[in-house]
């Protein structure tokens, strides 16, 4: 398997097809004379911010901190064992909803969005 | 235990003992071990970046239209001679003499699996 | 006999995707200034497009990924930022170009000032967005834009002699004003070969479900409905040409202007049908560049999106529709010229070409994507032509911008 | 091969730069054309006002936008340097009637008086007829 053509960058869903987010990082676990292994996958913003530099991620991640609280300082992760499909998206054996992944959006339902008549 | 972002070594330059560029990271081989998923392989080339797309056929053709196409310098370098430790800075862990060994001669890419191939 | 009616409600819904105040402006402005001689920029960035909406379509279906979708994914995050940002600015004056188009068409047909138009529109199209459905805004609006015809019609009805309508269509050089000419040139072509149309195009398919078998619908909608929209401009621009060329209106800088293409040959109902075409075709183009910025957004990171959820159940991409909606609202609001927006608008579009299109080229090559539906080598040579091009107009529309622009 | 390709391509804003700048640095050649341009439009105006098919308020609101543009035309025309006072001066006195005309075109428009702005449009041809004369002679000198 090709990590960074196969995996990186990839559309996100949980068992029930929610688009969760896309694959922002890739965590590996390095092991004493053994092979590194997948551990989890990273999504959120503070993950795609620390592509793009170092700078931009720790702002990002204060940023979030200062917004979110202390649960939000660091990128979402999902455990790679949980993974239980890899085709046009990559299906993960999780529900969202019991995520904080969500948090935001569930902020803007409740104090933004759904206040507006019609949502 | 030290857990690091793969993602962060993507298009990393990587140097020779001696200092010299061997080219940058290219591509992260990983393979199923039991229920673990583990890293085996790190490719380096000279087209980072042309290497993700270079699926493509179009992508070797315009490389051959600019005359850039060098494909003798990929190296596969096996899991435990590149220190990730530091993503930003993959550290070779083999000697000059050894790198020859990596060099990937002839086009033996690894086949893509489809992924069109799911829908019906 | 229903893929018919597909292919005729595609072929409508892509008219209304094509006519919007870009292209009806710049066929305006090079008609009367340089009369049928500009017809070959149409035609060209018809041509254009029609190759682009077809691979976004056969992408799409095939690979079920939009065009943002396989952006991100086949060239990673850091990659598809640029596009991303190219994308989400040129949207951005694209739709505030469109909002200014319905205030005119407001101010037109009231006589109260388009500034106090620009919100109630956006409001208008935030409100059709957050209660509609996707077929609904693609299908309704899209037939509502078939009344562009009108200018087809006036066309016609003004006897060009079509020969000298034939010679425009093949590239000629300027007998004056030259800077201005191409940079006529390169705002039409940026009229015509929008990237919010290719991309809207391909999450439409996405939200239609389309699949293998909707190749050959595609494939007809791509070539007719283009075409049917090119053809709408070279109408506007024939009009333009004999109306006000012909009375020496040759410097059509002024919105006031534009009604009087149509008034000499329908008379009241010529102001009434321009009024209507143009509100229509901007409310229309309006629309789907608000809905095409949230699916960018939304498909870029990944979150939910489509246009038949609740706005609960996709909070996100409802919030940046209804914001880049109420911003793009502001400039109007504030004053700013709809028609120097719309032209400086489209030259900027043209100039962001190569990077919304260079990722065609590889996307619609890999078979891990499109399988055996990949591009042929005409197909691929238009891509290549349409990249060319997009970076020659790139490095030639920054100087005309700031010396050829009206 | 390739090199060439990449040098004509840098050469390109350059071309469009010169191509760009000789045209737009006649102000006096630009405005008088725009003036020209925009007092033919006033006249469509005011001929689709008098046949009943503008409604008054876009025919006024026309007007008052081109004789808008027509002033600023004006006051650029009559600041400009020139060589040949003479014929500069025929430039603008045309150039001024026109703006005057399509002023007093608009004041009848929104009074809805018919017959001056009759007289307005008859003004407008008259001045506008003037502007191409003095226009033609002062670049046949000029070149």
């Amino acid at each position: 398997m090709q990590l960074l053509r196969d995996i990186l960058d990839k559309q996100v869903v949980d068992r029930e097809q929610v688009k969760i987010g896309k694959v922002d990082g890739l965590v590996a676990e390095l092991r004493q004379g053994k092979p590194p292994r997948v551990i989890a996958i990273e999504l959120g913003s503070i993950a795609l911010a620390r592509r793009l530099g170092a700078q931009p991620g720790r702002w990002t991640a204060r940023l979030a901190a200062k917004l979110g609280g202390k649960l939000q300082a660091r990128p979402h992760r999902i455990a790679w064992h949980k993974v239980r499909d890899i085709g046009v998206d990559i299906e993960f054996d999780m529900d969202v909803r019991r995520t904080k992944i969500f948090a935001w959006q569930h902020w803007l339902r409740d104090h933004v969005v759904g206040r507006i008549p019609g949502a | 235990m030290t857990n690091v972002n793969l993602e962060h070594l993507a298009g990393r330059r990587v140097c020779s003992e001696s200092g010299k560029s061997i080219g940058y990271i290219e591509e992260i081989i990983a393979e199923q071990d039991g229920d673990d998923l583990v890293v085996t392989e790190f490719h380096i080339g000279i087209f980072a970046a042309f290497e993700r797309l270079s699926a493509s056929t179009i992508g070797t053709a315009l490389l051959d239209f600019f005359r850039l196409r060098r494909r003798s310098g990929l190296y596969r370098i096996p899991w435990d001679k590149l220190d990730i430790t530091d993503p930003a800075h993959p550290r070779l862990l083999c000697s000059d003499d050894e790198l020859p060994g990596f060099e990937d001669i002839g086009n033996s890419r690894i086949s893509p699996a489809p992924l069109h191939q799911r829908d019906s | 006999m229903k893929k018919l009616l597909e292919i005729s409600l595609g072929v409508v819904t892509s008219v209304g995707g094509f006519l919007e105040v870009g292209s009806m402006a710049t066929a305006a402005q090079a008609g009367a200034l340089f009369g049928y001689q500009l017809i070959w920029a149409v035609v060209l960035g018809t041509i254009c497009i029609i190759f682009l909406v077809e691979m976004a379509g056969r992408f799409a279906a095939v690979s079920h990924h939009t065009i943002a979708d396989g952006i991100r994914e086949r060239f990673g995050f850091n990659a598809f930022i640029w596009p991303l940002l190219a994308v989400l600015l040129v949207n951005f004056l694209v739709l505030s170009a469109e909002i200014g188009g319905v205030a005119v068409a407001a101010e037109l047909a009231t006589g109260i000032s388009f500034q106090w138009w620009a919100l109630p529109v956006a409001f208008l199209a935030w409100l059709l967005l957050w209660k509609g459905t996707f077929g609904l805004i693609e299908k309704g609006v899209s037939m509502l834009g078939l009344v562009t015809l009108c200018f087809v019609v006036a066309a016609v009805m003004l006897r060009p002699e079509w020969k000298e309508v034939a010679v425009g269509a093949v590239p000629s050089l300027p007998h004056h004003d030259t800077a201005k000419y191409w940079f006529m040139a390169v705002s039409i072509l940026g009229a015509s070969i929008s990237p919010y149309l290719f991309m809207f195009y391909s999450s439409g398919a996405i939200e239609d479900q389309w699949d293998k078998s909707y190749l050959g619908t595609n494939r007809a909608i791509a070539g007719l409905g283009m075409s049917f929209g090119g053809t709408i401009s070279v109408g506007v621009l024939i009009v333009a040409a004999l109306v006000l060329g012909a009375h020496g209106v040759t410097e059509v800088d002024d919105y006031n202007q534009l009604p009087l293409m149509l008034i000499p040959i329908f008379g009241f109902w010529g102001f009434v049908l321009f009024v209507a075409s143009l509100a229509i075709a901007c409310f229309g183009a309006a629309l789907e560049v608000a809905l095409q910025q949230a699916y960018l957004v939304a498909q870029g990171f990944g979150w939910n999106w489509g246009e038949d959820l609740k706005p609960r159940d996709d909070p996100g991409f409802s919030l940046v529709y209804t914001l880049t909606l109420f911003l793009a609202a502001v400039p109007i609001a504030l004053g700013l010229d709809p028609l120097k927006l719309t032209i400086f608008s489209m030259a900027l579009t043209a100039a962001s070409l190569p990077l919304t299109v260079v990722p065609f080229l590889f996307l619609l090559n890999d078979d891990r994507y499109v399988g055996k539906h990949r591009n042929g080598v005409i197909s691929n040579a238009a891509v290549i032509f349409v990249i060319a091009l997009g970076f020659v107009l790139a490095v030639v529309t920054i100087p005309l911008q700031i010396f050829g622009g009206t | 091969m390739s090199s060439i390709a990449w040098r004509s391509l840098l050469l390109l804003p350059v071309l469009a730069l010169a191509l760009a700048s000789c045209s737009s640095s006649e102000t006096v050649e630009q405005q008088s054309k725009l003036a020209a341009s925009t007092a033919e439009a006033a006249v469509l105006v005011i001929d689709a006002w008098l046949s009943g098919a503008a409604p008054p308020h876009y025919a006024s609101a026309a007007l008052q936008s081109f004789a808008g543009t027509l002033g600023d035309a004006d006051r650029q025309v009559q600041s400009a340097p020139s060589s040949d006072i003479a014929r500069r001066d025929a430039l603008k006195s045309a150039v001024g009637r026109v703006t005057i005309a399509a002023a007093a075109a608009e004041r009848a428009v929104k009074a809805e008086q018919q017959i001056q702005a009759r007289q307005a449009r008859q003004d407008l041809r008259a001045a506008q007829a003037d502007l191409a004369a003095a226009y033609r002679q002062y670049f046949a000198q000029q070149q």
